[in-house]
């Protein structure tokens, strides 16, 4: 394999790196506007997208596919240990990633055109993109680990890079130091099973093989391996929020400017579902060789254990998330633990390990890209036009912004799982596969639509305030303690030059387009899914049989 | 196919004339004020309605064999594999026969004599539209009870009856007293309905499971084909008892036989003509007709037979003793209906089917007449307090007249219609003593109201007609004689209440009161000989109750006719007595209580478990959440250290949880 | 060639990782926090050469491996002291001080 | 049936309920318009309707199409639509209510456009639901049912409107994920080659043990919230209470029987075994129900809760005749849902008139209603005679026939329902005698009768009420074409 | 006991004790001082196990840069580099939470049978054609690592001086 094909292969993650640096050598320049660095983003990250839809093998565009059909979706040569690998599955998921960000590109250039920090906040995004599609590739867990620090680090600064901003920095801070904390416990646990295994290679591990031959007496290291993984599931579960791992996601969501609370929620949030799917399916799968376990108890194998952990860890998630988001009166709050929820469904879908399972999953992420996205971009819009950071600010909104008020109202009824969105598909799909896997996952799928039942009650109030409630006549709550007048990224202050009011009444034509493209999204899509779905499903099918 | 028989195919137009007005007058209203607000339409339809009757009446008394039924599908499951073998339908249809022949002589005969008084009578009144259509409905209704060929049809009319009683008794609806009354009606008639309801269940039932091929053809319910099961195989006789209780329940209620008889009086808040028409002659008689067909047709066991016996002969003298102290004049003729209903019921009981019909036909046209004669009066007088009448014979001479003939009618003194049909009762009923000796203390219930009777209507023609002018200034001194149109009828019904005993005795007509002679409708031997006495049999029991009756008219002469008595007696234990009935032994009481302050109290605290148990779970539900949900938040604290915290917190239960929970958790679940 | 005890190592790298933990669970000022967190990516690094020496029998093993993964974590473990560095001037520039605990606006 | 009547209707319902979210203040010319072409579109599907019967055991749909819509395996579900003479009677319905309720409203002045658009867009649901042979479909119109009457009580409902609104959607949606698990469990555990009715019909055998039974309760759980039946039945009221008059009228006139339908269409008939297990709850629970409902709307002084518990009653009877485990039960249950759908949607609408004038739906301090607005009191008190079950008009045929079939199953059972007809005539008269009759007393100075459009409305239902009350072979004729008699009761 | 065990003993107590008292003195640059000198010993285990290279650049970066951005760090944050830090609670929470985790890892401790396996040496060479061949990759994504530090932490902390 030639050093030009193993390029060729990364060609959409090659644009991404191209377009950072054009992004900062643009912002050398001089050429800060927003206008230039936004284009250059959202155009590198549409061919990007290009080039990975090639990949995937979609049809009106398969002539630009640079991995070969072969590379996709087989396994390794015998002996091989790779660093990455390329799935289908892994493909779609750079597609999510990619739409995520292309999303909050593309509606971040509604913001003041002379902001400061547009150069880098571009630049940022694209990295980050470009981490969170190294790790729909990897196959190796250090190679897996470093790509999400290429997300994290970009991620923590992206959060902070209002500077004037105290609550952006006190949520970058948090984020910081709990990211941190994570990155040292996912390596930690990492180098246990490197030594129990002796490799880092994802395929190695998970044949299960150090387990497996502890059985036997002979060279295995159950405990080794069971706290190695622990550890990782500690340090992954702070990416996808997992109770009790969760905290700063709450703060960070809320604290950061909206449209870098719309890239965390609904972008880089997913890699640590997709790592979750490449470092534990294969011990669910796999690892189901009984072995009498600590303390006497069994024999049992780590696969179950493993299925009963992350169920408990899913049920207890999006309880508690939606439990929390029931009394919320921020807005941004009330999206961040329904974004911590939404996780627990996604998590049934690796609970489970099954190629229907995955495939709801997947759907669930992608859904939940267009959903969450949208709905921290609609916030921030609203924080544009004025309105305040609680739900109560919403009052009335539903007459004074119809428009926009019915695409927010879609977002949260498809987060709510209501028919003829897509919302309802994914979860239809995921509990379908719950209810088809048998057993105790029922309850899972039980639990799961309890929770979305649940979680109607804090989107119906939502709706019922920017809909039922008279508007106020002033803004009557004040803001909380610390907060800038308005808590965007659009929001004025000594850093950025004050311009012309925006187009479509203070909206602006990126931030609208965006808008009405995930409301698109959201409907077409839940009425017709199977395009998506089909393929979708086929490549579950692949990474399952790949052992991934 | 003859003249007469080929009528009875029109059979259905009876009811549909008066529909027709029906729908007509409502759908014109107040446009109709040139035709007495639609009077006259009403008049016209119910005349032709009647001349209809009367032709197939007349058919029917000429005509051999002429048992007509006319059926049309109303609601019918096609046979299928399952369910009902051969499927499943209900039918409407027709059926002339001597039965509904008579009936049809006396509801559309009465029908268009009280229409036609309405005019006059009900001139002054506002809402005339409303009242002639209802009336006109209830026409329908009725005649539909009468012609019914099955018992469904049969309820369903008797349900649209009791709606139309209910308009009726309302129809000063501004007035609460009214409005209650019409309540009190439709409520307690409905207890009987819905229990009339259970009773045809069971006679579905029992007769489906009998010959399933019923349920299909749609005969379920016809009385000609019910006549055919023969009892006592594949029934069960206490099932066949239950429904017959069932069954009398109905009639009580329609009838207001104790103890569903309340609210007949109080439905005296209606107009005049409709008590005459509704609460006299046909709606009150329904549940006798239901009694004869049941008897006829369904089957009693003895059991019930002794039931309705009871029924009947309790309420005779029950009714009676209220007519005697009340000053309401329609009121005691209300009792007085009671009291005679409670004849035709006792008459069934005893196994005379053909004996209640009879005093039926009598009675309807004598308190009909009864009714408008004191509607004349109201009218006149403007009030219906007897003790502040009187003298009114020497003004409405034609009203005094007719009130007179109805008097004596109703007291049984001959040759006047009540005397035959009464003592038709009376001498059925003792002969029957010599094989049911339980019979015997309603023989005498029924025995002693005779006296009772004769005393109570002649003390009311005494106190009104008789005597000095007026006790109350201003009141009858104006009084004079109605209109022709208030006085043509009460002509008439005068003139059927003198003759209508002696009519039967002219063959055609006999023929009515004789079914099994003519008719192939009814095959089986009908369990009496109708009518058992024409001659008369027993003159000696004729004598006794003509004595009694005699007797009564003379202590109401006594007491009231020379003004003996200028008020009430005032002594301890008559006004005891007096209050007593006055407050109809407070049994209203009871049912108001029961109504107002039992069953509200139910439905009050059902109403509190409703709003504070069962809802109050469902928002403890929403508080608790909430309550967790706020408990939970405080663990945000912001302070990045406890953050840091939960995770390694975590990491510990995911430790805990892999190591010890978890595995065993799988061991106990059977492992991988 | 020496042969090192897992339970000197192992255990020094735990002692380490429950230090650092220890630390970021205690300490209030920014710098500590980040001192804690190069302490415990120096515990990972500890462990990753000591299983790098130490061939585990499967046919994957690669002490290279090890090796090089405790180099790029260097790395990594320096770039973030870089980061944290950077985001504790900026916060202390916005609040005039780097103590977390004062840094709680976000809560609830 | 080669024309795709079904599809042209969802289709033009569809461009229709669109149209008049986008026709502003025209929005009700094109809603009436919409519901015209609706009710021809219902004639037709009756015009031609015959029912195909049986394929192998499988009960058949008339104008039945089916195309793929997801397939990927292990979850096939299909676009499947398809009538029978059970479904057919409820489209009747939804057409009438949604006409009855255009014309109602027609003065809405409060955001015209997004009013007839909710109301078209929940009968849209409504029709989704009684054509759905998919379990996905079924559910999803099942579901989209419950955010426009979410919006419609939450709009333009009364003072607590916000409260009933997010009650509603909470409480019904908790039980519609129960059934939905129950329905998914019942297509998996079956291993039916896909989520259509027809692969699930012919695969239930499969089930085995006590399966059956417990996806029956689940089923019965979400379906009986609906219903609904006591004591899952508190949001009714309170929706009730709160809807404005076109959302009561659609919420007791459609939603309620979506429960029942669904209860027949995906219980009884898919799952028989599970229904045999369970009948003695369906008793239990449709007995409380019936005394619980018409004890209740005794103490009530609102009118509309008064109508309210009036349907939890009625609706338990209709529960009662399903559980009945007969042709004719079924057939009577049938009835009785078109009939309380006719009844109830008139009531609202004179409680809805009755609040419009008097200001007020509290019973006792209104009083004479009947002297100064008589067309009102003539609708209220045809509505409530008709609901109570008076002969001639439309319940009467239904009640009879489910009180027999009662009787027939469970005997003297039957004197439950049967007194409790007793209450129910009470409280609708007492309510006639205390609202209507009487001295007039809390009447405003300036009362109007109702308009001409809101008799229009209501003769529709009347008239509605008094054809199949007089010729109720009209509407059985249609039911029966059904696999009713074929089931395997 | 080898020697090397017990230059391991001794070097391992020193870490501890180092970490220890880096994090618990008062004085914020007297934590400098002791981090520095847990780097040095780090780096000279690192020898101890036959990774000289990694000892170098342990030496190097975290002995050397490190700390000296550490230093940096703290004379930026205070007024006065030798003010004492304030006294914080140790906390019996975070004592339960550290000691559990701490035996819960040290669980590990009973199954590998490293002692009984000779420690593998890699001369540097190899570790360079690993590093730059094999495991080339995780040069470059520690190279997008600090790309995206770089240009973040730089806008960072430039506020106010453009």
């Amino acid at each position: 394999m030639s050093l030009v094909t193993t390029l060729l292969d990364f060609l959409p993650e090659i644009l991404l790196l191209a377009g950072a640096l054009l992004v900062f050598l643009v912002d050398a320049l001089g050429l800060r506007r927003i206008e230039v660095v936004g284009s250059i983003a959202v155009v590198t990250i549409l061919l990007a997208l290009l080039f990975v839809f090639a990949d995937l093998g979609f049809a009106p565009v398969a002539f630009l596919a640079a991995i070969p059909p072969g590379q996709i979706d087989v396994f390794p040569p015998a002996g091989s240990t790779p660093l990455y690998w390329f799935t289908s599955l892994g493909l779609f998921f750079q597609t999510f990633f990619l739409l995520a960000a292309f999303l909050v590109a593309l509606a971040s250039m509604s913001r003041p055109s002379r902001e400061r920090g547009a150069a880098v906040f571009y630049g940022l995004i694209l990295l980050a993109t470009l981490g969170m599609m190294l790790v729909a590739v990897a196959s190796d867990l250090i190679f897996l680990l470093i790509a999400i620090e290429v997300v994290s680090i970009p991620s923590y600064l992206l959060v902070a890079y209002t500077r004037r901003d105290t609550r952006s920095m006190e949520a970058a801070m948090k984020f910081f130091i709990v990211g941190a904390l994570s990155t040292v416990l996912s390596f930690f646990g990492a180098s246990f099973l490197y030594g129990a295994y002796g490799t880092t290679n994802l395929f190695v591990l998970a044949s299960g093989s150090a387990i497996a031959n502890g059985a036997a007496g002979g060279g295995g290291f159950p405990l080794l391996v069971v706290i190695g993984y622990s550890l990782l599931i500690a340090g992954l579960a702070f990416k996808i929020t997992l109770v009790p791992f969760h905290a700063w996601a709450v703060d960070v969501y809320d604290g950061a400017p909206d449209d870098v609370s719309a890239f965390l929620a609904g972008g880089t949030k997913k890699i640590g579902l997709f790592a979750f799917f490449l470092v534990f399916l294969g011990p669910v799968l796999f690892a189901k060789v009984a072995f009498q376990w600590f303390g006497g108890i069994g024999p049992v194998s780590f696969g179950p254990v493993l299925q009963v952990l992350l169920s408990i860890l899913a049920v207890v998630t999006m309880s508690v998330g939606n439990v929390l988001a029931l009394m919320q009166k921020s807005m941004k709050r009330m999206l961040a633990y329904s974004s911590i929820s939404q996780a627990g469904y996604m998590l049934i879908g690796v609970a489970i390990g099954t190629a229907p399972a995955l495939t709801g999953a997947s759907l669930q992420v992608f859904a939940h890209v267009f959903m969450k996205s949208g709905a921290f971009l609609v916030v921030a819009a609203a924080a544009g036009l004025g309105v305040g950071p609680l739900i109560a600010d919403w009052r009335g909104l539903g007459q004074k912004r119809p428009w926009l008020s019915a695409a927010f109202a879609l977002m949260l009824l498809s987060l709510a799982g209501m028919p003829l969105t897509v919302g309802f598909v994914s979860k239809f799909v995921l509990f379908s596969a719950a209810i088809e896997a048998q057993g105790y996952f029922v309850w899972l799928a039980v639990a799961g639509l309890l929770n979305s039942a649940l979680s109607v009650f804090y989107y119906g109030r939502v709706l019922k305030v920017i809909y039922f409630d008279s508007p106020a006549a002033a803004p009557a709550v004040p803001a909380p303690e610390g907060a800038s007048p308005a808590a965007s990224g659009a929001a004025a202050g000594p850093d950025h030059t004050p311009t012309a009011p925006l187009a479509l009444g203070g909206l602006g034509y990126a931030r609208a387009a965006t808008i009405a493209i995930v409301a698109i999204v959201i409907v077409v899509l839940g009425i017709y899914p199977g395009p998506l779905l089909q393929p979708l499903a086929a490549a579950a099918q692949h990474f399952i049989r790949l052992g991934l | 196919m003859n003249f007469w028989v080929s009528l009875d195919q029109w059979a259905f137009l009876v009811p549909l004339l008066p529909a027709l007005a029906f729908v007509i007058i409502g759908a014109l209203g107040e446009r109709l004020s040139k035709l007495e607000h639609g009077g006259w339409l009403a008049v016209l339809f119910s005349a032709g309605s009647m001349v209809l009757g009367f032709l197939i009446a007349i058919g029917e008394m000429l005509g051999p064999g002429t048992y007509v039924d006319v059926r049309y599908t109303w609601f019918s499951i096609p046979p299928s594999s399952t369910g009902f073998r051969d499927g499943f339908s209900l039918v409407m249809g027709t059926l002339v026969d001597p039965i509904s022949a008579l009936m049809l002589i006396v509801v559309t005969l009465v029908g268009f004599v009280v229409m036609l008084y309405s005019i006059g009578y009900m001139h002054r009144d506002t809402g005339l539209p409303r009242y002639y259509a209802i009336l006109s409905l209830f026409l329908t209704a009725m005649l539909g009870v009468v012609l019914a060929d099955n018992l469904l049809m049969f309820f369903l009319f008797w349900e649209l009856v009791g709606v139309c009683s209910y308009f009726l008794i309302g129809f000063y609806y501004a007035k609460p007293s009214a409005a209650s009354a019409a309540k009190e009606a439709f409520i307690v008639t409905r207890v009987g309905d819905v229990l009339f309801l259970a009773g045809i269940f069971i006679y579905f039932a029992m007769y489906a499971s009998a010959d399933p091929s019923w349920a299909a053809s749609g005969f379920l319910f016809t009385k000609g084909n019910a006549a055919f099961l023969p009892l006592g195989q594949g029934v069960n006789p206490t099932l066949l008892t239950i429904a017959g209780i069932f069954l009398l329940a109905g009639a009580a209620g329609k009838s207001a036989q104790f103890p569903l008889d309340a609210w007949l009086p109080d439905a005296m808040e209606g107009p005049t003509t409709v008590s005459a028409l509704i609460h006299a002659a046909t709606m009150v008689a329904a549940g006798v007709y239901l009694l004869v067909i049941g008897s006829l047709f369904l089957g009693f066991t003895s059991t019930d037979q002794l039931a309705i016996v009871a029924v009947g002969g309790f309420t005779t003298i029950w009714a009676a003793s209220m007519a005697c102290v009340h000053t309401d004049i329609k009121r005691v003729i209300a009792y007085s209906t009671v009291s005679q209903l409670g004849y035709m019921v006792l008459a069934v009981g005893a196994g005379f089917a053909m004996v209640g019909l009879f005093h039926l036909y009598t009675h309807a046209m004598f308190k009909a007449l009864l009714f408008l004669a004191a509607g004349s009066v109201i009218h006149a007088v403007t009030t219906q307090d007897l003790f502040k009448m009187g003298g009114l014979r020497k003004k409405m001479r034609y009203t005094a007249f007719a009130f007179l003939a109805g008097a004596f009618a109703l007291s049984g003194i001959p040759p006047f219609g009540g005397f035959w049909s009464k003592d038709d009762i009376l001498s059925s009923v003792y002969s029957q003593l010599g094989t049911h000796p339980e019979y015997w203390p309603f023989y005498l219930m029924a025995l002693a109201t005779v006296f009772l009777t004769a005393y109570y209507i002649f003390r009311v023609y005494f106190l009104a007609f008789e005597g000095p002018s007026s006790r109350e200034p201003g009141l009858s001194e104006h009084a004079h004689e109605s209109p022709w149109v208030m006085r043509v009828p009460m002509l008439v019904l005068a003139g059927m209440a003198i003759v209508a005993g002696l009519l039967v005795f002219i063959p055609p007509f006999a023929t009515l009161f004789n079914p099994t002679l003519t008719s192939p409708a009814f095959p089986v031997a009908l369990p009496l000989n109708v009518p058992p006495s024409y001659p008369l049999v027993d003159i000696e029991l004729s004598a006794l109750s003509v004595a009694l009756a005699v007797g009564g008219i003379l202590v109401a002469w006594w007491l009231w006719g020379n003004g003996r008595l200028a008020s009430m007696p005032r002594s301890a234990p008559a006004r005891w007595m007096r209050e007593t009935l006055l407050q109809r032994y407070y049994v209203k009481a009871a049912y108001d209580w029961i109504g107002g302050v039992g069953v509200y109290s139910i439905a009050r605290a059902s109403d509190f478990v409703d709003r504070f148990v069962i809802d109050g779970t469902v928002r403890g539900f929403e508080r608790s959440f909430a309550g967790i949900s706020q408990r939970m938040r405080k663990i945000q604290t912001g302070v990045v250290s406890d953050y840091a915290a939960y995770v390694i917190t975590g990491l510990i239960a995911v430790f805990v949880i892999v190591l010890f929970v978890a595995p065993w958790l799988v061991s106990r679940l059977g492992g991988g | 060639m020496t042969s090192l005890s897992i339970v000197g190592f192992v255990g020094l790298s735990t002692a380490l990782l429950a230090i650092s933990t220890f630390g970021i669970l205690t300490r209030r000022n920014f710098i500590l926090l980040l001192i804690s967190i190069e302490i415990g990516m120096n515990a990972a690094i500890l462990d990753f050469l000591y299983f790098a020496a130490f061939p585990t029998g499967s046919h994957y093993f690669d002490g290279l491996q090890g090796q090089s993964i405790a180099i790029v974590l260097i790395g990594l473990a320096a770039t973030e002291v870089a980061v944290g560095l950077a985001i504790v001037l900026a916060l202390n520039r916005l609040k005039g001080s780097i103590n977390v605990a004062e840094a709680s606006s976000l809560r609830e | 049936m080669s024309v795709p009547w079904i599809s042209i209707t969802l289709a033009s319902l569809v461009v229709g309920t669109v149209a008049t979210f986008l026709a502003g203040r025209s929005a009700r010319w094109v809603a009436l318009a919409t519901s015209i072409v609706f009710l021809i579109e219902i004639g037709l599907m009756f015009w031609g309707y015959s029912w195909p019967g049986l394929l192998n055991g499988i009960p058949q749909f008339a104008y039945s199409e089916t195309h793929a819509w997801i397939s990927i395996g292990w979850l096939n579900i299909n676009y499947t639509v398809g009538v029978d003479g059970i479904s057919l009677v409820l489209i009747l319905l939804t057409g009438i209510l949604q006409i009855a309720t255009v014309l109602y409203s027609w003065k809405e002045e409060k955001r015209p456009n997004a009013w007839f658009g909710l109301v078209l867009l929940t009968c849209l649901g409504c029709f989704g639901v009684f054509v759905a042979l998919d379990i996905l479909f079924f559910f999803l119109f099942w579901e989209a049912v419950l955010v426009p009457m979410f919006f419609i009580i939450g709009y333009w409902g009364g003072p607590n409107r916000r409260y009933a609104a997010i009650k509603f959607f909470v409480y019904t949606h908790v039980a519609s994920v129960v059934m939905l698990v129950g329905l998914l469990a019942l297509a998996f555990y079956s291993h039916a080659a896909s989520l259509d009715f027809s692969s699930v019909y012919a695969a239930e055998p499969a089930l085995a043990g006590v399966v059956p039974a417990f996806l029956f309760v689940a089923l019965f759980f979400g379906f009986g919230v609906k219903f609904p039946i006591v004591p899952f039945h508190t949001w009714l009221p309170d929706a009730h209470v709160e809807a404005p008059t076109g959302g009561s009228v659609l919420l007791a006139g459609l939603l309620l029987k979506l429960g029942g339908y669904g209860l027949i269409r995906w219980g009884i008939e898919v799952i028989p075994n599970g229904f045999h297990t369970d009948q003695p709850i369906l008793f239990v629970i449709a007995f409380v129900s019936i005394v619980w409902g018409s004890v209740l709307s005794l103490s009530q002084r609102d009118l509309k809760r008064m109508v309210a518990y009036s349907s939890i009653n009625h609706m338990g009877i209709v529960l009662l005749a399903i559980a009945l485990n007969s042709e004719l039960g079924l057939v009577a249950a049938l009835f009785l849902m078109f009939a309380h759908g006719i009844v109830s949607a008139l009531l609202f609408m004179t409680a809805g008139s009755t609040h419009d004038i008097f200001r007020t739906r509290d019973i006792p301090s209104i009083g004479g209603a009947a002297s100064v607005t008589p067309r009102l009191a003539t609708a209220m008190m045809i509505g409530s005679l008709a609901s109570l079950g008076l002969p001639a008009l439309i319940s009467f045929p239904a009640e009879f026939t489910a009180l027999l079939a009662t009787w027939q199953a469970l005997a003297y059972w039957v004197l439950i329902p049967l007194i409790v007809l007793v209450v129910t005539a009470g409280f609708y008269i007492w309510m006639m005698q205390r609202l209507l009759f009487g001295p007039t007393k809390g009447i405003p100075n300036s009362v109007h009768d109702i308009a001409s459009l809101e008799v229009v409305a209501m003769g529709i239902l009347i008239a509605v009420t008094v054809l199949f009350g007089v010729l109720p072979n009209l509407l059985v004729h249609w039911i029966v074409m059904s696999p009713v008699g074929v089931w395997p009761l | 006991m080898s020697l090397e065990e017990l230059a391991f003993l001794v070097l391992a107590l020193v870490a501890v004790a180092t970490a220890v008292l880096a994090l618990f003195v008062r004085e914020l640059v007297h934590t400098i001082l002791w981090i520095g000198v847990f780097f040095v010993d780090l780096a000279a285990i690192y020898f101890l196990i036959d990774a000289p290279f990694l000892g170098v650049l342990q030496l190097g970066v975290y002995a050397g840069a490190v700390t000296i951005l550490l230093l940096f760090g703290i004379m930026v944050t205070r007024k006065r580099i030798f003010s004492r830090e304030a006294i914080t609670g140790i906390g019996a929470l975070p004592t339960a939470l550290a000691v559990a985790m701490f035996v819960f890892l040290a669980l590990v401790v009973g199954e590998f049978p490293g002692s009984e396996q000779p420690v593998a040496a890699y001369s540097v060479t190899d570790l360079s054609r690993a590093l730059f061949s094999t495991f080339g990759v995780y040069l470059l994504l520690l190279g997008l690592v600090m790309l995206g530090a770089l240009a973040g932490a730089i806008y960072l902390v430039r506020e106010g001086r453009e």
